[in-house]
């Protein structure tokens, strides 16, 4: 089966009486910063920040070098399956950044980048993908979900985290990040849908990174954006520049607010790219060209931020070594720290089943771990 | 102290839970101003409110995952599918996250979630309106199963599953919905959870069911008494984790067992327990295990329902082979 | 919860170079016949023609004759529950007319109309909603599906037949009908967006009578219409006045026509309204005003055919009531023959679960059956 | 005749089915140009094209939804899910619709379709990627469910599967797909279903297993063996319907029983092979049954999953209690 284009012959001669116009829509990108880092149009007042953009920037980096070192451990044995987020820093750090500690992350299992923002520890980061759920239990805020493996499950979970705000009168939002395959699960739908008719503080950000293992995004919808699934549940949809870190948070920051004040939910498509593998347990040149990816780096999200600083006169060569140096410090001393874990004990499969647990599951526990 | 129905009883306990903890929220399909298919919400939404009693559109997959979320913020959702029928479409999240969301977070976060459903056969409604798919919760690690069987326990089975901090699959046989009635003190006790109810006492054999098929044991352990058999009835009441300790105990006075469910045989929940006490209390046996169930077929339009549930007399049939075996 | 208002905060000023619009959509309404059964602008051919039109009306009498005798039946203990189809005649015989025998129809339970103009028998219809599976087995054309109970599931199956004519590359149709309820569904959505991006030929006909049981329409979606719910799968989408024969007669012949040749798939809206209780079982007095009820009969679908077909001077009072008699009378000879039926054997439940019973089912098919 | 491992047995089925009757399509996630996760679907798109080998959209309802609708129209689809843990949002359509067709529509239309997917724990993947719950589809009727546990019949079996005339849902044990190597002919021929395979004969205890553990439980029956204590393992291949001739005959030999699977204990397969063996086979047990399973918990992430895998030490040890029993 190929991708079909959409069918125009619907549209009909609205010359006729029998047929009026009930309801029209337009869809928006946004972009402030260009492939080649230079400004498109006025961006917002923290782009002008200094100090804001080097935090955004140096968090970008450490995601980036993070990420090389989990792949490399995996490949040596030492993490289990791992999926990489390089390329995709810009987006996970726009809404991350743009979310206060109260509001409620959920994501995929790709958004290392945002993870870390939110303060999930690198060493956190490497238990839980060494296959240790302790590394759930993590030093992020302690409402935010574990990550969600099964795609589109968690926007689900994010409108009972939002109705909960609601009910409670809280200002807080529920922010949920996931692919551009998740778009073709009911959940996401169903999920959308509900934010809508309720007018619940939610958030939904589509990583669109033109990918799905293997499904490119053509072959995903016949939608021109995923932007405009949001029609389909009567909500704003907005398609950005998700390797552009102003428009990522930017956008973010409008949705949230906007969600934080009572005017309820958005869904947000940012177009970026999966850079890597779909995981180190998956081989990309079996269904993907190179050309496609060496295309992909020319819109790489860490070198546009960091040329704008550097247009900016905020960024030096040294200034780049010594953050590289830094983070590569950073992360070695988490992976030295994650080495250290003692194992979970076999105990623990029924440490955590039932607050308290029933007496037939005592008898198991027995009988498999003796004593 | 009135007599009620079970479905009063469930809505008295949805009341009583609702007015001594404000966390209570119930939500579902029809739940609000129609009162749920049943009446089993009925008058809720009225005095609770529309913040607290939430019509919900017609999506199972975000109903669950909806209550999941709310119970992760602190609620102790009441969640209504409209029929055991359509919890599939739910059963993803029930089994990969409700029941998982304590583990996967070490304890972090945890569902203190009841979803509600009626279940089984014999109210002549349409297609997908009678399962009795127990079963497929029970074999779920994570997650309680409860089927109440008369109005009491209907009310104090129902109040422990919403104080229960941990997901509950609470199934409600429609058959008893307004079958008898029972005085119930709407004292707020709930009654406990993993255990076992003796409904009847008996010496010869032991009669292990639950939810609707109870109404057939109990009339079956009758006529057996009146044929001079002494039968001892269990109500197994929390599906899972099952209290094998009440059952092995019983065979072990008895000798005998006969299980009764109205699922179908292959794999149920039946099955478990004949296999546990295969296990664990061979030696009490004096007669192989007799399982009376609604055969491996699709539940039946209405017009053969009544040939697809176990009927009394098979119980009948099956405790006098049991109590007769050389 | 309330229903809510769309966020139209979400439109941000477009004067900016930072945004620009990618995607634009209108949704349009049609309709030939008003209520009061006068024509709007220039009427397809086919309503011109006086044995057609006459047909049309005469399919959608004997429909809501046949439906009051149903309940008639149900209330009497005759009939199992039955959701009446009153009111939406209309959209029913004008989504069936439109196909051929080969097309192949996936309906709800409430699309009797569509069902008897399709062939099958009044009392196959009676056999079903009495509790007999052989209702199924019925005479209209024997690859339509059997009534879906489970809200939106059919819809899936839709999509997989369509693939199945596009394998074939045969010029036939799946059409499926389902309510305003099931459109917040999952299976609703994941369907039509398979059907988008393979192109399929299959049509979604929703039939938007206002309810889901007790649930309104604006507490199913803040999606100002239902049919912009195609947006989100990059497919047409149309709103109609689902009470009016000829648009529903004519948006469904244009939509599967574009399906046949190969233009892909539609969903069309229809408004109309539930004019009974959700189902026998179901007291609407509950949850909605009886004035609302008295309203909608304003918009009945049959008196609107009939004064078309009188201001025509197509149609007379004899000929009104003649055909009144006539459909009693078919009606009446339907539910002799059903009330006459053999009811069905207990063995039947192990007949049809497997082509060939495996031999631990024969076992229990001795041990439940005896012999 | 090369020696094969078990995905490409499977593999060479699929390529052989499609070769033979045209009316077979593959469908799923990934399946095409990917060759799905495991590579099962391997060279498929190459060979046969993009009409017959077909990437979905990722949206499992519909997937299965689909196979419905191919099938009611006359094909043979092998739908991949790409894990079991991904399949119960398609739940609702095996078990409503796929399990209930041929008997709604009175054999009208029917659901000849190949539901597969790879299962178990032992791969070190994320969590969702190691379940074992053929319980839950053993349990619904209208449908087989079958779990290979050799290149042979993994290739045998999967040919028998896509010829069914009734849905089949077929698991794979992704811990065997690569373990070993078998020499397999490309035959056309299929294995029958609905019955056991005897994988070893013995005369002091029957060993009954499925899928991956059927390597412990081979492994066992070999260290038992050099203890002198003789061993039948029976590999059970069609969990439902399931062959009970052939179990109650071996333990009719053996009078003694231990059932091993890797799936939760609770209400899993095991139990009805106990239950059915406690009643038409008490007699002739002088042990009582052993379950060698996963415990009711969570299957672990990586760090824990042998230790939640039952193991050859387990199986040996339950067969020693059982055949000691005095
Ligand atoms: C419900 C479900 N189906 C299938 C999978 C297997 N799977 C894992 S990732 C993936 C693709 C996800 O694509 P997308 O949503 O775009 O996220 P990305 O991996 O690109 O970040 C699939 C099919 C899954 N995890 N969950
Ligand atoms: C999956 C599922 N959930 C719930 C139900 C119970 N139910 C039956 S009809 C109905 C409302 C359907 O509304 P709509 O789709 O608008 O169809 P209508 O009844 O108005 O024709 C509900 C909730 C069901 N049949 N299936
Ligand atoms: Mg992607
Ligand atoms: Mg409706």
């Amino acid at each position: 089966m190929t991708a079909s284009p959409r069918g125009d012959e619907a549209r009909t001669d609205l010359s006729q009486k029998s047929e009026r116009i009930v309801a029209e829509f337009k869809v928006a990108h946004r972009q402030y910063l260009d492939a080649a880092g230079n400004l498109v149009g006025e961006p917002p007042a923290f782009a002008r920040d200094r100090d804001t953009m080097i935090s955004l920037y140096r968090a970008m980096t450490l995601s980036r070098i993070f990420d090389a070192k989990a792949i490399a451990l995996q490949r040596t044995g030492q993490l289990g399956t791992y999926p990489s987020s390089a390329g995709q820093e810009a987006i996970g750090i726009g809404y991350a950044s743009a979310m206060v500690d109260a509001d409620v992350m959920l994501t995929t299992y790709r958004e290392q980048p945002a993870q870390i923002w939110r303060g999930v520890t690198l060493t956190e980061l490497l238990q839980f993908w060494g296959g240790d759920e302790r590394g759930s239990d993590f030093s992020g805020p302690r409402q935010d979900f574990p990550v969600a493996v099964l795609i589109g499950s968690q926007a689900t979970h994010a409108v009972g985290v939002a109705t909960a705000f609601k009910l409670r009168h809280e200002p807080r939002v529920s922010v949920c990040a996931l692919g551009d395959g998740a778009t073709s699960k009911g959940d996401f739908y169903e999920s959308i849908n509900l934010a809508g008719v309720w007018r619940l503080p939610a958030v939904f950000i589509v990583i669109n990174n033109y990918w799905a293992i293997s499904l490119p995004r053509e072959k995903q919808t016949a939608a021109e954006t995923l932007a405009q699934k949001a029609i389909a549940a009567g909500i704003p949809g907005l398609q950005i520049d998700g390797n552009d870190i102003i428009a990522a948070r930017q956008a973010s920051n409008e949705a949230i607010e906007r969600a934080r004040s009572g005017g309820g939910p958005t869904v947000i498509e940012a177009l970026t790219y999966r850079m890597g593998d779909h995981t180190t347990a998956d081989d990309a040149s079996r269904y993907r060209k190179e050309e496609l990816v060496s295309a992909a780096w020319k819109l790489d999200p860490l070198a546009r931020a960091r040329t704008y600083l550097v247009n900016q006169r905020w960024w030096t060569k040294d200034d780049e070594e010594k953050l590289i140096a830094a983070c590569r410090e950073k992360v070695d001393a988490a992976v030295t720290k994650y080495l250290a874990i003692v194992p979970p004990s076999p105990a623990s499969m029924f440490d955590h089943l039932f607050e308290t647990l029933p007496p037939s599951l005592e008898w198991q526990r027995k009988k498999y771990l003796g004593g | 102290m009135a007599e009620i129905t079970m479905v009063a009883a469930i809505t008295m306990a949805l009341a009583r839970a609702m007015q001594n903890d404000s966390r209570v929220v119930v939500l579902g399909e029809d739940v609000g101003a129609n009162g749920g298919v049943f009446r089993a919400t009925d008058g809720l939404m009225a005095r609770f409110g529309e913040e607290r009693v939430m019509d919900t559109p017609l999506s199972e997959t975000v109903l669950a995952g909806m209550s999941i979320g709310l119970a992760a913020q602190g609620f102790r959702p009441v969640t209504e599918f409209q029929f055991m029928g359509f919890i599939y479409p739910a059963l993803d999240q029930v089994i990969n996250h409700a029941g998982r969301m304590r583990n996967r977070s070490r304890g972090r976060l945890s569902c203190p979630i009841v979803f509600r459903s009626p279940m089984g056969a014999g109210i002549h409604a349409p297609e997908h309106h009678s399962e009795s798919t127990e079963a497929l919760f029970a074999h779920t690690p994570g997650i309680r199963v409860v089927i109440p069987s008369s109005p009491a326990r209907a009310y104090g089975l129902l109040l422990s599953s919403i104080a229960d901090p941990d997901p509950v699959m609470f199934f409600e046989p429609t058959r008893l919905y307004r079958a008898a009635k029972e005085e119930v003190d709407d004292n707020g006790q709930g009654l406990p959870l993993d255990v076992c109810f003796v409904l009847r006492e008996g010496t010869d054999v032991t009669l292990v069911s639950w939810g609707a098929a109870v109404k057939e044991t109990l009339a079956a352990a009758q006529q057996l008494a009146n044929e001079g058999i002494s039968a001892e009835v269990i109500d197994v009441a929390t599906v899972s984790p099952i209290d094998f300790d009440t059952i092995l105990a019983s065979v072990e006075k008895t000798g005998r067992l006969v299980i009764v469910h109205e699922a179908p045989r292959n794999v149920g929940v039946g099955a478990e327990i004949a296999a546990t006490v295969a296990e664990r209390g061979l030696l009490f046996l004096h007669a192989p295990i007799e399982r009376v169930t609604a055969p491996d077929t699709i539940v039946p339009l209405l017009r053969l329902e009544k040939a697809y549930m176990p009927s009394e007399k098979d119980i009948v049939e099956a405790a006098r082979r049991a109590v007769n075996f050389a």
